[in-house]
């Protein structure tokens, strides 16, 4: 339980990044750790207390894996919506270099030129 | 980045020690993905920080780094496109993305060929793609070239 | 047919990637890359909607025998049904629009390689996931749809197209931890993820009220902002006017119905299940953002002079009119909607290529300073008036079909007051449009635009290409055209209460062989 | 070339040490790996002893660990004597001393034995030149003092890497 609280500080803390400040990298550190409690969150769906990796060792007994092998499947999710957040995680940051370059700051309230 | 002769005696050392059994360690995950935790993605990005350090330690004119700089974006489109050919490849097995190599001895390298392979198209296009990425937000190059990390 | 359905994720990937490859060396090649590429997906999608397929492909099925007993085939469940077909065809169709419009509309531009990789992704993006079979998949589409679209709205590398981007990357992003957060959850309650079984099991009342409303919640917000539902708008004024033109109408006309319409659909009707527990409350939050969403994006569109951005702004009630049409959860209510959304992707497209050109000729996307331009440029006037007329739903064109279907919709589920709505937006939408065609093409030419030519034909071929079709659509509408659009809405809903549609669609993914 | 083997011969040990796999296949994958990564490094030039081809080398290597981890317990030692003492008798400063060795390999394992030694250092290499944190700094001579505390590690490294 207190692991899934843990995901919801860190979608707060995130969603707080996002929301409130006005410098754009901390923005995008806040959308990052929104995705990761994201990640946290699943992977704690498939977690069991005290199961065993879901790779089957030769020989072992199969009726013991199956009931005591944490669920691979959020896993593999887990690792695919990294690999989406590393991809969007480079656009951010490439973006903001950009914004950077053409503005000399990275305060959201100098960025003028979208008003409405 | 060109300009830059790399950094100091130390790191230029035990990058030219460590550089290769990064590189083989991340082999190693990515070929030893259908039986150990790890796989294509993994391995890549071990791969990817390996050709990093080289870039960091060697400066971008020589070494490994400064080679693979000048053909990671080809290698990455290749990647993906041998995963696409290998995908298809399927169709001779049945349907696509089906088992076509056939199969070897249990709990041995080439005991799933055709996922063997899948693994290493991913490790080209992740490795590749990483380094391509890393170097493009390194130099302020073209924005829109890092969105095509994304589909890994 | 079915074997084949990979491909439609397959072909566009592949030309993405050969672009890229050919980006340096051999530049010249990416557009015809690009071009086979979608000729072939045109084929292929006329190919399945004549043929009239459906059922579950599946990629992988590498056959595993558990130590249970059972065998199952894991792999990634593409489901091509009639909505599918629809929406595959009509990507096909615009997307090859946009591309040859783009051949000569993007000489001014740098990069082109990495443009005609990027548009041949977001069509991976989009096909795929309209195939989706699961959850996960779907969300991954999604994702690779977007990414692209937010490196496409940066391409100009110009501040404001930048800043819209990251404007547009930050909700966007938000919009897919939700979704991906409802994901989860359903898996938590259910341990299911294909979209069959998890309908299945929710119909069963494997999942409780409080956890169903959650999810739902997550959804409607996150699908919602891909589909720029009115509060969840703010992105799309911004981020659709600062992509180049051809991008704009590849946003406008296919991404907010593939990634936010279909997906809801698929979401709200087959999974969710709008005859379930949670159905009248879902239905009357559609009914309200599709009504805020109609008045207040028209008449945020009556205020704007700049083209573009009058254009997004009509897209958002637009929208609207398909979220209504939704809400009614009717069999005619779906079709009206899918059917508007299928005439909105012509126009709408159609006027964005459009509003390209005629930035192209006049320098300026302020209406206020263009004018008579029907005098020097006929054929873009030609499609354009012909695309507004469909918007403003006159009679033969096929917007006026949908709307008539959705107000007819709308009246006969008991839903009169949203119909007055309805009927008062398609008014103003009317007003809206002859405002443009009045101040931009008609009227007295100014001074300086005397001795411009119109735009090459590649660029004013498919702007009159896709006003014939939306008046093609309106005409065959009555012979024959209804039927197709009628099936592809009873995949996901029909009015026999014996033969409900989503229970069709869990047999048909299930008849595969495949075991939950 | 010789460097070249080194290369070769040190992957294709991490090859096997990490998978373990000596079928056909798995030997066969080593040996292409191992060649290209050696390949790959051809043209990074670094002075370097083909330590792994040469027994005698290899031999000293070996030696130079429990001879090391001597040093580096007694230095704890030492460390720990100096913040226990109710005086505190520390020093601290940076001194530079001159290294006998010539191979860069040489310069940067001294360099590192430096650093894992408890209570010294070193902060930079420069040519033949070692910059070197201490704890205690004698007063009298003090670079001279640094450079006759090399001169134990030297002594193993000269015999491995010269």
């Amino acid at each position: 339980m207190i692991m899934y609280a843990l995901a919801a500080v860190l979608f707060g803390v995130g969603l707080y990044g996002l929301l409130v400040k006005r410098h754009l990298l901390k923005k995008v550190l806040g959308l990052l750790i929104l995705e990761h409690a994201v990640n946290l969150f699943l992977v704690e769906v498939g977690y069991i207390e005290g199961g065993t990796p879901p790779i089957r060792i030769e020989g072992a007994d199969a009726a013991a894996f199956v009931s005591n092998a944490v669920d691979p499947v959020p896993q593999a999710l887990v690792l695919t919506s990294i690999v989406i957040g590393l991809g969007l995680a480079m656009l951010m940051v490439a973006l903001t270099l950009r914004i950077y370059e053409r503005y000399g700051s990275l305060d959201a309230n100098r960025m003028s030129e979208l008003k409405g | 980045m060109s300009d830059q002769q790399g950094m100091s005696l130390i790191v230029r050392v035990v990058t030219r020690w460590l550089f290769g059994l990064i590189l083989v360690f991340g082999l190693a995950v990515a070929l030893f993905g259908h039986l150990t935790p790890g796989g294509g993605f993994a391995g890549g990005t071990i791969v990817a920080c390996a050709f990093v350090l080289a870039i960091l330690a060697f400066g971008g004119a020589r070494g490994p780094g400064a080679t693979f700089a000048r053909w990671a974006s080809s290698l990455d489109a290749t990647g993906a496109l041998a995963f696409l050919a290998l995908a298809i490849l399927g169709y001779t097995a049945g349907a696509f993305l089906h088992q076509w190599a056939g199969k070897g001895e249990a709990f041995t390298l080439g005991s799933t060929p055709s996922i063997v392979l899948l693994n290493l198209a991913i490790l080209l296009k992740v490795g590749a793609g990483l380094f391509a990425g890393f170097i493009a937000v390194a130099l302020f190059e073209q924005t829109a070239e890092s969105g095509k990390g994304a589909d890994a | 047919m079915l074997d084949l359905v990979p491909l439609f994720v397959l072909i566009p990937l592949g030309a993405a990637f050969a672009c890229l490859l050919v980006k340096k060396r051999a530049p010249a090649v990416a557009p015809w890359l690009s071009l086979v590429s979608v000729v072939a997906l045109l084929g292929l999608a006329i190919a399945g909607v004549v043929q009239g397929t459906s059922g579950a492909a599946i990629a992988g099925g590498w056959s595993l025998e558990t130590h249970l007993g059972t065998s199952f085939l894991p792999g990634i469940v593409l489901v091509f049904d009639g909505l599918s077909a629809m929406f595959l065809l009509l990507v096909a169709v615009v997307s090859t629009a946009v591309l040859l419009f783009g051949l000569r509309y993007m000489d001014t531009y740098d990069g082109r390689p990495l443009y005609y990789a990027l548009l041949s992704l977001l069509i991976a993006g989009m096909n795929g996931a309209v195939l989706a079979g699961d959850l996960f998949n779907l969300y991954v589409f999604i994702e690779i749809a977007s990414i692209a679209s937010y490196a496409l709205v940066a391409f100009g590398t110009g501040g404001r197209e930048i800043e819209a981007a990251f404007k547009y990357l930050m909700l966007g992003a938000v919009a897919s931890s939700s979704i991906l957060l409802g994901i989860a959850v359903l898996y938590a309650s259910t341990g299911l993820l294909n979209m069959a079984d998890l309908g299945a099991a929710i119909a069963a009342g494997q999942v409780s009220e409080a956890t169903l409303l959650a999810v739902a919640t997550l959804f409607l917000a996150g699908l919602g902002l891909k589909a720029a539902m009115m509060p969840f708008h703010a992105w799309l004024p911004d981020a659709h006017p600062s992509a180049p033109a051809p991008i704009s109408a590849m946003l406008s006309g296919l991404l907010i119905k593939t990634l936010g319409i279909y997906a809801l659909v698929r979401v709200l009707y087959v999974v969710i299940g709008m005859d379930g527990v949670l159905g009248g409350s879902l239905q009357t939050l559609l009914l309200v953002l599709g009504c805020l969403s109609m008045v207040g994006g028209v008449l945020l569109a009556l205020g704007q002079t700049d083209l573009k951005r009058l254009l997004a702004y009509s897209s958002i009630s637009q929208m609207g009119f398909v979220l209504v049409a939704l809400g009614t959860n009717t069999w005619l209510g779906v079709a009206a909607g899918i059917y508007h959304a299928l005439n909105h992707a012509l126009f709408k497209s159609a006027l964005f290529l459009s509003a390209g050109s005629l930035e192209r000729l006049t320098g300026t996307r302020d209406i206020t300073e263009m004018g008579g331009i029907a005098r020097v440029a006929p054929a873009t006037t030609l499609g354009t008036v012909g695309a507004s007329l469909s918007i403003a739903g006159v009679p033969p064109f096929n917007g006026f079909w949908s709307k008539l279907l959705i107000l007819i919709a709308l009246f006969s589920a008991g839903l009169p007051v949203v119909g007055a709505i309805a009927a008062a937006t398609a008014v103003l939408t009317l007003v809206t449009f002859v405002k443009v065609q009045h101040k931009a093409l008609f009227g007295a030419l100014p001074e300086r635009l005397k001795d411009i030519k119109d735009v090459p034909a590649s660029m004013s071929l498919p702007v009159v290409a896709l006003a014939l079709l939306c008046l093609l659509g309106g005409l065959l509408w009555p012979l024959g055209l209804q039927d197709i659009v009628g099936d592809a809405a009873a995949s996901v809903r029909t009015d026999a209460k014996t033969n409900l549609a989503p229970e069709q669609y869990r047999t048909m993914v299930h008849s595969e062989g495949r075991q939950p | 070339m010789t460097k070249a083997l080194s290369a070769f011969v040190f992957c294709l040990l991490v090859w096997f040490a990490v998978t373990w796999s000596f079928d056909l296949a798995g030997i066969a994958v080593g040996v292409v790996l191992a060649a290209v990564i050696a390949y790959s490094l051809r043209d990074v030039e670094l002075e370097e002893v083909p330590l792994l081809l040469m027994p005698h080398r290899l031999f000293w290597a070996l030696a130079y660990i429990p001879v090391l981890f001597l040093y580096v317990v007694r230095a704890n030692v030492d460390v720990a004597w100096r913040v226990l003492h109710p005086a505190l008798p520390i020093r601290p400063g940076i001194v530079k001393a001159r290294t006998s060795l010539k191979t860069p390999g040489a310069r940067v394992l001294l360099a590192n034995s430096i650093t894992l030694t408890p209570g010294t250092l070193s902060v930079d290499v420069d040519g033949d030149m070692l910059y070197v944190h201490r704890i205690y700094v004698p007063e009298d001579d003090p670079d001279g003092a640094t450079e006759r505390s090399l001169e134990r590690f030297e002594g193993f490294l000269r015999r491995i890497f010269e």
